[in-house]
């Protein structure tokens, strides 16, 4: 066993982080994921040349990663300085890319941007019960349906789109310019999109696709957990600072044993939740990969929700403010369990696994 | 033991019901269920409708106007507001003020103040806070010096709820430096018209704007707008803050708010399935049922304790605590029971053709994050365990 | 609306909590509950004498009371005093007798003492899926089957057993002398036994007895609830004393802030529990009943866990020893939730109904 | 990062299976997976099996009989016998005193113990709680007074455990009343046959017997009982209670209780259907089988840490209470999974023809009960707060 990170991780890490916090500090970010397009293209073009995309994808394929650990390192980082850049829909298809032996060239290179389109209004998880259906005319296929709140959509070039086609799902791949994109900002930062289908014409990346889409959701809901737990541990080193340094009743609010006791608690369950996304990152590839991501995702889901309101309660007021920027840690904190997958939806995919007990 | 109503009760509710049914308009209430913000004509009208009706100062002995309800009359207004998506009445003047002066104020402040509070012509905003002094209000330094006829302001308050509507404040301020620090305070009215007034705006985290910092340079009021004597004014500072507060539980609040997510749980479809049918989320709907269910018993108990002892006694800290972890954890499955479409910004845009979410409830996330402020505002809920600690417990 | 307990009802209290305190201390109970029979038949004559059972049972059947609210001030003060006498099985025997329109003459004089024999190994909670069966030969009802862990079976001179019966369940009632009963104590004080039936004789007291049976169980149910409250407050009080008294490092340690806010938070939630028996307990004899008996007793079960494990917890060592009494109560308070249904079982009743939603 | 085992590390697992398979015997660990009290005898016999292997002394180094094996290999061994229902190895002599005698001892008191607890004609048990001494410990108050060649021990221990099969106890004792707390306390080794000890057994709340009150009266111990300097026997306290502790988590005990849980819950039948289908159970299951892998990986990452500093940090207390919180969060589950079978008190009778509960389950509720200890012995889970806050988060 060997807990250390290996020398190109840490070497990517640091990169990461040192572009960050030079480039995309707290100001850049504030002024950037709350108005369209919600991310940067500058710095996305920034990202790309540091290699960034690279470590998302594996050597035989142009990248020099594409491993559980290699997505990890690369999402804590971003979750740390609260990157709004749409990161995550760029892993997911590079996913998909390569398991349909697509070139990933114009990804790596971050000339194009990509969004992959999964969930419905009444499908929002996983590919069950997809409604958005392909069908041919003359040697075209064509679109119809409606994806629903598109992690970046509202800046894709390309759309990658899950539908119905005949026997089953597969993925295509459609052009934005070809689409109706309704684009909005979130609520915790960064963009998507309503992708509005009606006979849209795509291309055919992925026929019988269930697995491929699997393994994208499962690689996007690692990405999540890791980007969680850079979250967490700035929402916890925030909150550890302000306890020491806040004075109330002449004392530092943090020699209250109550909030002690309970920023114990908070570290432990911070701990577990690193723990489970490491048990994750090592599964990737394996036959347990599904059922580890979303064990992870679960528990991530859980420890960001007690960790945001913990946060902000210890806080008190100045938590509650936009000036404040804990208070948008605990929004990114909170949504990231409205994407691919709740804590309840993980929950039930490890349950799963009983009934054949 | 008979938790039904008396007749009287009933009828009453009835009254309150049908007043609601032909009064309350429907702008108004579909504002406040989708959790929208109220403008200030908004506010004003609602104010004025019960006022009209005589139901405006539930906290007022009658003789100043007020609607001389028992408690279990005050409690079954607001109940039947709440479900019926009336506007909250903003309780500055009303609630906070109007007792305070009827309490302390000369007669002249009352007679001055008190008719133009029920028929609007004042919007009252509250001073208490400052950037140091939360929960810790005593430690608060905003200076009122006497100089001649008046006291000279300088110093800075924060989380002025609707400041910006409001045309005064009432404040505390420190005008001693001796002794303990809750013996130096006085309590004073100020018109936000005078000079060297400056308000800003508070954005709040989910984006909306509600509170305000407050900043004093050199005002200067007029020695009459005292409230009760110089240095005593943390005698009303606690007055205010143990007097009988209306429906610190929030039941109301929470029992329409839990049919509201009931419904949308009917209405939101998780892959062919309805989200009430799946167990998971059904069992957390459920407990926050239950809880919710023996949170309105726990109210009516402390309710008839209040009715019997003429005001409630400190177990009501209980209700804060538990009332706003029973709002904050429906707001939670409000959340949650939207999926990803609780992700977009709320905005006028999103609300119209698009219809990510369902109707009425575009503004889930929003109404979760922006409540965080019910456990930390109005003494925090660690604050309120301290005082139970000490008052309830004796530990 | 009116919260104060009615006059026959603080008689009834008094006189309860009276006759234990003077006649079922501690040292009493220690030496009943452990050994066979599990109670005490001399106290049991008592409680008969002081017209305790006729609290239990309706004005027009002989009683003096058989609302929800007698049921919950017999129930709370014997909870309080952590009595081991078999006094739930005797009020769900007065509400199948009266259903059944038989005389409880014999009950209430406590010369007789009954069972109520429902649950089953596979259908421990509720009536659904229970096995055991009954058929007639000559004219004579013959049961078959095994009831477990049957409440006062070890004690009783009647049980009244749950069994199919062709169309539908029926109540039968069979003599202890004509069974197999084989009984024991339990973990937390009184006894219980398996009713083994074996083509047992028995008299037929209700047919289609699903509505009686649930009735019965709801009784039992609010009563368990009501006793609870009171082992609640016993275990509150008693960990507020030792928090009061018991010094650590120079001060009591009800002086530490992180036992406060436990404190509170338990007060907070036993406070719930008294308010939502009381609810339960006004809704008896409505079409709420069972819904709210079920809520009841769901919270019920949360609070006892809750409560049970932090006065442990707070306490220490002392409250592990079987000499401290504390101990007992958390016991009971613990498995209370073994009986009629646990936290699970009654949340799923109360989430039946948004099925029809 | 690599969680997988280095190949020796591999290898040395399939070695310890093999041993287990081969030696453990099954009397032994039907007692131990079913919650059975094990006799003297069986403790001795599986010591005695492990020393004949030369697998017992885990902590100490190599040249005193000790394993020599690396932080990964102690876990590997420890999760591989809880697995298989190995007797849990008496850790007073072997891994509190032993390494005690190790740093502190004379080389005579090395020489005449160390052996004797590898072969196990000693058989120690601890003098450290007393009634008012229990998460404070400094505050001991039994005293031992110099007389001649000897210390005369009076005063009262308590939470003993296994003292009933003891015939040593190592004690903290106060020497001296002088300067803080801490500085008079001295370590003395007793032997049990001293006249003036009187050992009284302490009933647990589930019934069970474990541990002990032990009285001293004018007991009279040679100087040479004493390890270490007289008044510096805090030094050795605080070594015992930051000395490497070995599976603080107890990862092997909750994976092997999880098992056991998830069989249970797959056999247990409610109203027709199996447990583990009822999906509010299966929930429950799932999230502390998930706390209990996350849990596995903390416990690696912490070992590995210790590996590279030579002990671990005061991130080991969290070990301890999230360890001790699953556990009992298992421990609870398999309490429920019982429904009412779980209410007979034990008792061998009961165990035979009536089967109320499923074999190996009858004592799931008396489990639970005792298994509340686990959160308060060794340092109850509020001193490890109180630890973290200032040592790693330096509150």
């Amino acid at each position: 066993m060997q807990f250390e990170m290996s020398e190109e991780r840490r070497l990517l890490a640091d990169t990461l982080n040192r572009y960050l916090s030079e480039n995309y500090g707290w100001e850049t970010r504030a002024a950037t994921a709350y108005d369209p397009p919600y991310h940067s293209p500058k710095k996305w073009a920034d990202l790309a040349e540091l290699g960034i995309f690279h470590a998302l994808a594996p050597e035989a394929e142009g990248g020099f990663g594409g491993a559980g650990f290699d997505v990890t390192t690369v999402f804590e980082a971003l979750g740390r300085a609260l990157c709004p850049e749409p990161m995550l829909p760029a892993l997911m298809a590079a996913r998909l890319l390569l398991a349909a032996d697509a070139s990933i060239d114009g990804l790596l290179s971050g000339e194009m941007r990509y969004a992959v389109a999964v969930g419905e209004a009444d499908a929002p998880y996983g590919i069950e019960g997809l409604a958005t259906e392909a069908r041919q005319e003359g040697g075209t296929w064509l679109l119809r349906g409606r994806k629903s709140v598109v992690y970046g959509a509202q800046a894709a070039e390309r759309i990658l789109v899950a539908a119905q086609a005949g026997a089953g799902l597969g993925v295509f791949e459609v052009k934005a310019v070809d689409v109706e994109v309704a684009g909005y900002g979130l609520i915790d930062g960064g963009g998507a999109g309503e992708v509005l289908l009606d006979d849209t014409p795509a291309t055919l990346l992925i026929g019988d696709a269930d697995a491929a889409l699997q393994d994208a959701l499962d690689f996007g809901a690692l990405a999540l957990c890791a980007e969680a737990v850079g979250v967490l541990d700035h929402m916890f080193e925030t909150t550890l600072d302000y306890l020491k340094t806040r004075k109330q009743f002449g004392r530092s609010i943090g020699s209250f044993q109550a909030l002690q006791h309970r920023m114990v608690d908070l570290k432990t369950e911070i701990e577990q939740a690193r723990s489970i996304t490491i048990l994750a990152a090592s599964r990737m590839g394996t036959d347990q990969q599904s059922r580890s991501v979303s064990m992870a995702k679960n528990l991530i889901g859980r420890t960001v929700k007690l960790t945001a309101e913990e946060a902000v309660q210890m806080h008190g007021g100045i938590a509650m403010t936009w000036e404040y920027p804990l208070s948008h840690y605990a929004k990114r904190a909170v949504m990231i369990d409205h994407q691919l997958g709740d804590t309840d939806y993980h929950l039930e995919q490890v349950m799963a696994a009983y009934r054949a007990a | 033991m008979d938790l039904n109503f008396t007749p009287e009760e009933a009828t009453f509710r009835d009254e309150v019901r049908a007043f609601l049914k032909a009064e309350l308009p429907g702008e108004l209430s579909d504002k406040v269920l989708s959790g929208h913000t109220l403008s200030k004509e908004d506010m004003e009208r609602w104010h004025a409708i019960l006022n009209g009706r005589g139901w405006l100062a539930s906290t007022w002995p009658t003789e100043f106007g007020g609607t001389g309800w028992s408690p279990v009359e005050k409690h079954i207004f607001e109940e039947e507001c709440c479900l019926a998506g009336a506007p909250r009445i903003v309780p500055f003047g009303l609630h906070m003020l109007g007792p305070v002066l009827i309490r302390f104020g000369s007669k002249a402040q009352k007679a001055h103040y008190l008719p133009r509070i029920l028929d609007g012509s004042d919007w009252w905003c509250q001073g208490y806070s400052e950037p140091g002094a939360g929960s810790d209000l005593a430690s608060l330094r905003t200076s009122a010096v006497r100089d001649g006829d008046h006291y000279v302001i300088n110093g800075q308050k924060t989380w002025t709820t609707l400041g910006q509507h409001a045309n005064r404040i009432f404040c505390l301020v420190r005008t001693s430096k001796e002794g303990k620090p809750q013996e130096g305070i006085s309590f004073l009215l100020v018109d936000l018209d005078t000079p060297g007034i400056e308000m800003r705006p508070i954005r709040l985290l989910e984006g909306g704007y509600e509170v305000n910092e407050v900043f004093f340079t050199d005002v200067r009021v007029p020695v009459e707008n005292l409230v009760g004597e110089e240095n005593l004014g943390w005698t009303i500072a606690k007055f205010l803050l143990t007097h009988e507060r209306t429906n610190i539980a929030g039941v109301g609040f929470s029992v329409q708010a839990f049919e509201q997510l009931k419904a949308l749980a009917t209405q939101q479809r998780r892959n062919g399935k309805r989200l009430i049918d799946n167990p998971l989320f059904a069992a957390r709907l459920s407990e926050v049922e239950i809880d919710l269910e023996a949170m309105k018993i726990t109210n009516l108990r402390m309710l008839a304790d209040a009715q019997k002892n003429g005001r409630p006694g400190p177990e009501s800290s209980m209700l804060k605590i538990k009332g706003t972890t029973i709002r904050q954890a429906l707001n939670d499955l409000a959340r949650r029971a939207l999926g990803p479409a609780a992700a977009p910004f709320p905005s006028e845009a999103l609300e119209g053709n698009l219809a990510i979410a369902p109707a009425g409830h575009t503004r889930n996330a929003a109404r979760y994050f922006n409540n965080r402020k019910l456990s930390i505002f109005g003494g925090s809920n660690e604050i309120q365990r301290n005082i139970l600690s000490k008052t309830m417990l004796e530990l």
